[in-house]
């Protein structure tokens, strides 16, 4: 008996093209075709070679098949690790599309875009109150611009000093963008050790901490969700020595209105508005990273920074000591207005309640997973909990089959792999926007899995068998890389 | 209900039973694992809750505060550019399987992101002539760095040169990436025309540097010589990075890749992505084949599955930070993936002879609004080199002064160069495209002249 | 290229081949079998063809011709709703497999569809208190008219009361549904407070009659007395037809079903259905068991599959005109589907506690707008009973005039009652929702007071 | 292996409804909660039982889920014939939500509503130029509730004369609506054989039409999609003995900008917007369905009809001969403007070359598929084609079969069963907004189900296989229907 529909899998654009399409039609040309600036033929181009021609009809059902072809939140639990997948809000899809907001130009004349420049300058003072700090900047695009940016305040904070030292210390649990965000802000880059309950280790710490090293970028909850009990310490060792402390606020959501990293000792942090603040990932991207820093910091933030002149708000440029530009205009605009929406929406009180559901879904589900899967450091999980394969080293299932496995019972698998520090980590972070019934569908799952890795392992590592596709091989994808399409020599 | 909130879907009940199921007996237990002096206790500084009605009312009420003339009477240009966005772009945009997924790691259930990137990289190849693309970046300006940070790993030189007309703010943003890694960053200067100058150029290389850079058209909207610059990079064993903000143009202008460059860089929100205030946009960044494995960012590849099905998957990422961590080839993980798949369904739907109409009507529409300022007697043009949809003009006094005088007539005449020139200060950039008719064009220069 | 087109896939060169493959040799063969003298020489005359960006640039501006005052400021009811739509509701009903797909007929690849309708029938029996209840039908005053078709099969008398307190256009509506098919249509007075009579009621049903019609809260607003009215008809061996326009109000009123009404059948879209200047509504129709057979329009039911799998399906279609041509119970065939899909969507976003919530504000808002006029020197209520959030102000002057006046201030008053009845100048029906803040309430008290 | 995702079907919302969940928060009351005007006790009903209780998030994915297990025009071809299932372009949904037209409340006073009324003035004129009508009324809401208007104004010519006659006369071959809206007028029907080329037997009619009869309904094309040659000569029969020409448009895409209804002698007919002018069927409607007509039922039009007055558009009520209302306000607006949007996109060549390609898509068709499976009427196609499944009777292998079958390999079946003048039909509309692609696929789904039913007729037979669902047991579900979800009293 047949299981797959027999419809061929929809090609690739340059594939479903054909001669003498248009999918768009403009409105007739209203000036003279061609003048005195008429742009010599040198400088033309006759033909875009391969590219695209369909109708708007094509167009619509390619991607529309396209889409479905993809697992999405609205779907169910989406618990990557460190991903913070929580249910993006239609009502700022809809706010980030008003025609005040989406068609501004970005050099719209301040005292025109009074209303944009207001919005920004709520969610900074919105973001501070949210971490403890003093003043925050909107620019980075992501978390890691975000940590290259605090990175950079920093040097130029020692550099001020007269000396801009030399090392960032990092944990070796840390996400990978922190050391590579490190190493752009032009520092060497040195690992610290986790300790046994995979926090940083203090006294590691405090030896290692010397007048070279500029700063400690430490994630906190950590990324085994494990709050960094030691932080204030932490932050007097490095300070006594006048090193800083940065946060990486990625897993913020943990403790929205329970703790704010400015009261632990934290003198500048990223957080990423696409994951505590609900902006939607899109498949990869846009996000953005704003920066908190305390008040010694402010002087470095990039320029321009908003600020009040009477009743008018006003980009200022002009600041000596800014660490610069790091990219063009004000920022992922468009996530701002989706993260103040959110905001808005939730309130002092449904911030709090939101982390603390966060936290309360990824301990009912470590409480119902812990006794059939291995929990590889035993500590209190905040928003997200680490399991590893360990328990089912005898089938010779893998995590990764184990999360191919997941898709057989439509969920997305969580983060795999990661942190490094835990050998076949499953990290799990459920959001606070799971139902208890979606996170019992995928206790129940996992249980079954772990059973049929017992009785019929190889169910699991040949899993998926449900997927529109099923496992890719990757190694040889990646030995011979085809990047592009490219017209098949047989039709030219 | 203080605790139901919309969004969050435990009851009270709910809740409650699942603490005791997870073993603890109050909701603060739950955070036990925070030193109690870090404890906040007040309640946060923060406004609402609100209520999706009230929610909606307060935003409109933020939009309605910027107070902009009518789209088809905006001139705006210099590194954003207004275009119509086709209607089906923004639906199948909100397909939540598009928007809500995450970084395709698992190609079984991603397939539609990763398709789509893959014709995303293809469509980015074909326009500027070149091998490989990768899946998006930030936006132009940091994309800029991270282009002559790419060129310098594969030619280490530690130097780049900078023509001086490129858009001051990726000037900048460049200035700010490469400060503290070694590398020198160097600018030459252009032609009376308003180009970059060749000669100028050849002198800077002779010192050595991995990568000479040009905008095209340039910050001052002139098209730029690539194939003489071209050569003279090569002739000095350096890599022409060709910087573009404008990707209309290139329905227009021949592929710079045909004309020598290795690199083209930059600024794709032309294609359809919202101007949004400035952001999120999509960088790009396309290369020669030889680049592959210095590329940053993420690139999507072929790969067959176990029963021989195509697929596609993300590829190469020993690159990447997440493998590589400090010795990655960028630090960017994050980026901006619904912002290049805007970009497809708009190249899609625009389509190859769309593309091509729609730079050749953007170009008349910019030359039909020179030729009628240059009958404005007193205007001067100071960039006589041709353009695209851009030029500059030089008016009897204050542009910014102009600006705001054309604002109370509804038009938004383009932008002061003084904002980052305070030494042009008569000189307004102007810019025009599909979304201006001509009578708003007639419009312009009629007030222009009244000034 | 005249002939390709955005939603005309086919280029001309593919016309051409098929049109061969088809063994046509010029496309005006296509249409040979149309008599030559029948075949229509010129073009039409119709505007057009527009570019997307001109089409949509067109019909802002038309819809910017519609000058209405701003929503918090309008009071309009007598039969359409202003109600907030949940932004989540459009955003679902734009998934393309919902909007763009056909009836479900084909039950295998349409579960979607009749899953949602399922549970529509179930949303509208648990509002209304009754136990079936069809797929959706036009709008409320013609799905009355096909409740007293429906009646009077159950239970042949050839005869209808109508309640004069009745919508004029139901009224209307009913008497060109039933004027040729043998049926009488008589209508009964109503009491001094504004509702309907009970006693007349009971004279006319004495004459005999298959329904007895009373809308509820009726036409000015006053919420009826069902229990009454039922027994009334009961007494009679009629059926109460209760007709209702505003569903809201079914989240404070007592489900007529569970006061004695046999049918419910009206106008819901209340429940998140856009204004639109009138259509698309969503007409819909409850009943007692009894009725199942006799039911007009299309009904879901619940049915296994070949595997056990629980599933749905259209069913007991011999009552429809496919089946039985003019034997049918109804002749309607399209619907209302995606209206009903809104309403479902709407229902279950506010749930039970914000239906009921909802209402109460409707109501506390209204008694609010009320107080506030009572207090206003010279105006009189001509309909003293118990009101939702509608009811009738009897002004010093004009209606009408009073109605432009204050549009001048930004206010929409309310629906002068002249534009139905002529002897009843003086009066406006005004009706307040959730949409209203008390600001604009005490504006319009205010400006009302200034007359 | 298996094959089937092992994720639950989704629950109704009243199964996965939870106690004390809210999807929505209101705005805080702003005023007394109570007052003098607090309702009775007796009004009130203090539960709504079995309402469903649910967040945001548990009813965006209950819907996003249900989305899935739909087919939709945007994923490919979608054949049912007299349907007209074309691509609905995504402007016209946009324009349809403009703010100025989607919360124009319907009593708003004429002056202030003048941009609708223009619009819809505008469509009633466009729609009067492409039929050659003199006068259209938009106010039904679909085609059925149009025809019996047309056959109410009909009855009140009739009337007028003195005679509203008896019967109307309706082809063998005509949509079910027919019968049953001239019934709802007060008409006995009575049907008129089809020939053999399965057009309306003149000479059987000429017999027929006397002084009783009122009217004829004809629709044209047909529903075997054949144009009816001799509707002049019918017209003539019908105008020579004082009755009238209905003519049923459903299928008016067909000769758009080809042929005009008002010169084949047509005195009324309908067309449906929702399918020859693409507004969506939104899972089975809303549509609209506009009469035209000539100058001599003008008077009969229902009430109320737009008339100029100087520069602005008014709403005429006082129309002492019209038929009278069909529903309340002006008709379904929102189709209107999705419809003026088509007809704007399209321009007078564009229309034309509308119907052209319908009629060349489902030529082309035919002639792929016409050597294989069975015509019953050779007869030249417009917009359709019908086969049946004579060809088959060996096989066992039924129409109902096929159209199962066809879901296997990715295709919405075509409308089976109808016209009842064929047995086991086939009914086939590509509709112009088919690539060539896209029929050759379907074309190619045919042949291979022609090719299992002689080979392998248990694979057709016991199709689908792929869908969500398989066969249902409709009988069962007719003796005991259960129409609505009821508490399991189990749980009660
Ligand atoms: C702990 C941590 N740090 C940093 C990052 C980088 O943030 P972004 O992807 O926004 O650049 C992430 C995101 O994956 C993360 O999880
Ligand atoms: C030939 C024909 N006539 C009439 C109708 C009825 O139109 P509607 O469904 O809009 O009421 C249809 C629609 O299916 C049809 O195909």
């Amino acid at each position: 008996m047949e299981t797959r529909n027999k419809r061929p899998p929809e090609g690739l654009l340059f594939e479903v093209s054909r001669p003498g399409r248009r999918g768009a039609d403009l409105p007739p040309l209203d000036v003279p075709a061609d003048g005195k600036h008429h742009l010599d033929r040198r400088f033309r181009r006759d033909d875009i070679e391969g590219f695209p021609e369909l109708s708007e009809v094509d167009v619509v059902r390619h991607y529309t098949r396209l889409s479905r072809l993809n697992y999405a939140i609205d779907l169910g639990l989406y618990p990557l690790g460190s991903c913070t997948m929580k249910y993006n809000p239609k009502i700022n899809e809809k706010v980030a599309r008003l025609p005040g907001f989406a068609d501004l130009h970005p050099q719209t004349p301040e005292e025109m875009a009074q209303g944009a420049l207001r919005l920004m300058h709520s969610l900074e003072r919105a973001l501070a109150a949210v971490c403890g700090m003093d003043r925050f900047t909107l620019q980075p695009a992501a978390g890691a611009q975000g940590e290259q940016v605090g990175i950079l305040m920093v040097r130029a904070y020692h550099q001020d000093k007269g000396n801009p030292r030399q090392v960032v210390l990092i944990p070796d649990s840390a996400h990978g963008t922190n050391p590579a965000s490190a190493h752009l802000a032009g520092y060497k880059v040195e690992q610290i050790p986790s300790n046994a309950r995979g926090c940083v280790d203090v006294e590691a710490l405090r030896k290692r901490v010397a007048e070279d090293v500029a700063v400690l970028m430490l994630t906190n909850p950590n990324t085994l969700g494990v709050f960094e009990g030691e932080i204030e310490t932490v932050a007097r060792i490095l300070h006594d020595r006048g090193a800083l402390l940065y946060m990486d606020g990625a897993n913020l959501n943990a403790f929205v209105g329970q703790a704010r990293p400015g009261d632990m000792g934290v003198d500048v942090h990223h957080l990423n508005l696409h994951k505590t603040f609900s902006t939607p990932h899109g498949g990869g991207g846009p996000g953005a990273g704003p920066v908190g820093v305390k008040k010694i910091l402010e002087p470095y933030l990039p320029a321009p920074v908003i600020e009040r002149d009477g009743d008018t708000l006003r980009l200022r440029h002009d600041r000596p000591k800014s660490v610069g530009r790091i990219r063009s205009f004000h920022g992922n605009f468009g996530m701002f207005v989706r993260a103040w929406a959110f905001i808005l929406a939730h309130g002092p009180d449904g911030l709090k309640r939101m982390s603390e559901t966060a936290v309360l879904n990824a301990n009912y589900l470590r409480k119902r997973l812990e006794k059939t899967w291995h929990l590889p450091y035993d500590e209190p999980s905040l928003h997200e909990v680490v399991f590893s394969d360990k328990n089912l080293e005898a089938t010779g299932v893998r995590t990764l089959d184990v999360a191919k496995r997941l898709m057989d019972y439509g969920f997305h698998p969580p983060t795999i792999y990661f942190p490094l520090i835990v050998k076949g980590a499953l990290m799990i972070e459920p959001t606070e926007t799971e139902s208890r019934e979606e996170l019992d569908l995928f206790v129940d799952a996992l249980m079954a899995i772990d059973a049929e890795a017992r009785q019929d392992p190889d169910l699991v590592k040949n899993a998926p068998h449900t997927t529109p596709i099923r496992r890719l091989d990757e190694t040889t994808a990646a030995r011979q890389p085809i990047l592009r399409w490219m017209p098949d020599p047989k039709n030219t | 209900m203080p605790g139901v909130h919309r969004y969050l879907p435990l009851s009270e009940a709910e809740r409650a039973a699942m603490l005791r199921a997870a073993g603890f007996s109050r909701p603060e237990d739950l955070f036990a694992s925070i030193p109690e002096k870090l404890r906040l206790k007040g309640a946060l500084d923060v406004p609402g809750p609100l209520a999706e009605q009230d929610l909606l009312a307060e935003l409109q009420g933020r939009a309605a505060e910027n107070r902009v003339p009518d789209p088809r009477a905006q001139f705006l240009g210099g590194g954003a550019y207004r275009h119509y966005q086709p209607s089906i772009v923004d639906h199948l945009l909100q397909r939540t399987e598009f928007y809500s997924s995450y970084t395709p790691y698992q190609p079984e259930i991603s397939q539609g992101t990763l398709q789509a990137v893959f014709e995303f990289q293809t469509l980015i190849c074909q326009l500027t002539g070149l091998d490989i693309s990768n899946a998006s970046m930030y936006e132009g300006a940091s994309s800029l760095a991270e282009a002559i940070l790419m060129a310098d790993r594969l030619t280490p030189k530690k130097r780049t040169l900078l023509s001086d007309r490129l858009h001051p703010e990726y000037a900048r943003t460049v200035r700010t990436y490469l400060a503290h890694i070694g590398m020198e960053v160097q600018t030459f200067g252009h032609r009376a025309d308003g180009t970059a100058d060749p000669q100028q150029a050849a002198q800077a290389l002779a010192a050595g540097a991995s990568s000479l850079v040009v905008q095209h058209p340039n910050f001052f909207g002139c098209v730029e010589e690539i194939e003489t610059l071209a050569a003279a990079a090569k002739q000095a064993g350096a890599h022409l990075i060709v910087a573009m903000n404008e990707p209309i143009s290139l329905g227009l202008l021949e592929a710079p890749g045909a004309q020598g460059a290795d690199i083209v860089v930059g600024e794709a929100q032309g294609l359809g992505v919202p101007l949004s205030f400035g952001g999120p946009y999509l960088g790009f960044l396309a290369a020669r084949a030889a680049f592959m494995r210095h590329m940053p960012g993420r690139l999507v590849g072929e790969a067959k599955d176990v029963d021989g099905r195509r697929g596609y998957v993300l590829t190469l990422s020993t690159r990447e930070q997440h493998i590589r961590r400090e010795k990655a080839t960028s630090n960017i993980c994050t980026n901006e993936g619904l912002c290049a798949l805007t970009a497809s369904i708009y190249m899609a739907t625009l389509g190859k002879t769309g593309m091509m109409d729609l730079a050749r009507h953007n170009h008349a529409k910019a030359a039909y609004a020179r030729t009628r300022l240059e009958a404005v007697v007193g205007l001067q043009f100071p960039e006589p080199a041709p353009f695209f949809n851009e030029f500059v003009v030089r008016l009897k006094g204050s542009a910014t002064d102009a600006v705001h005088r054309l604002a109370e007539k509804g038009i938004l005449a383009g932008l002061p160069l003084a904002r980052y020139f305070p030494d042009r200060d008569r000189d307004l950039l102007v810019c025009v495209t599909e979304m201006n008719p001509k009578a708003e064009i007639d419009r312009l220069a009629d007030e222009i002249g009244r000034l």
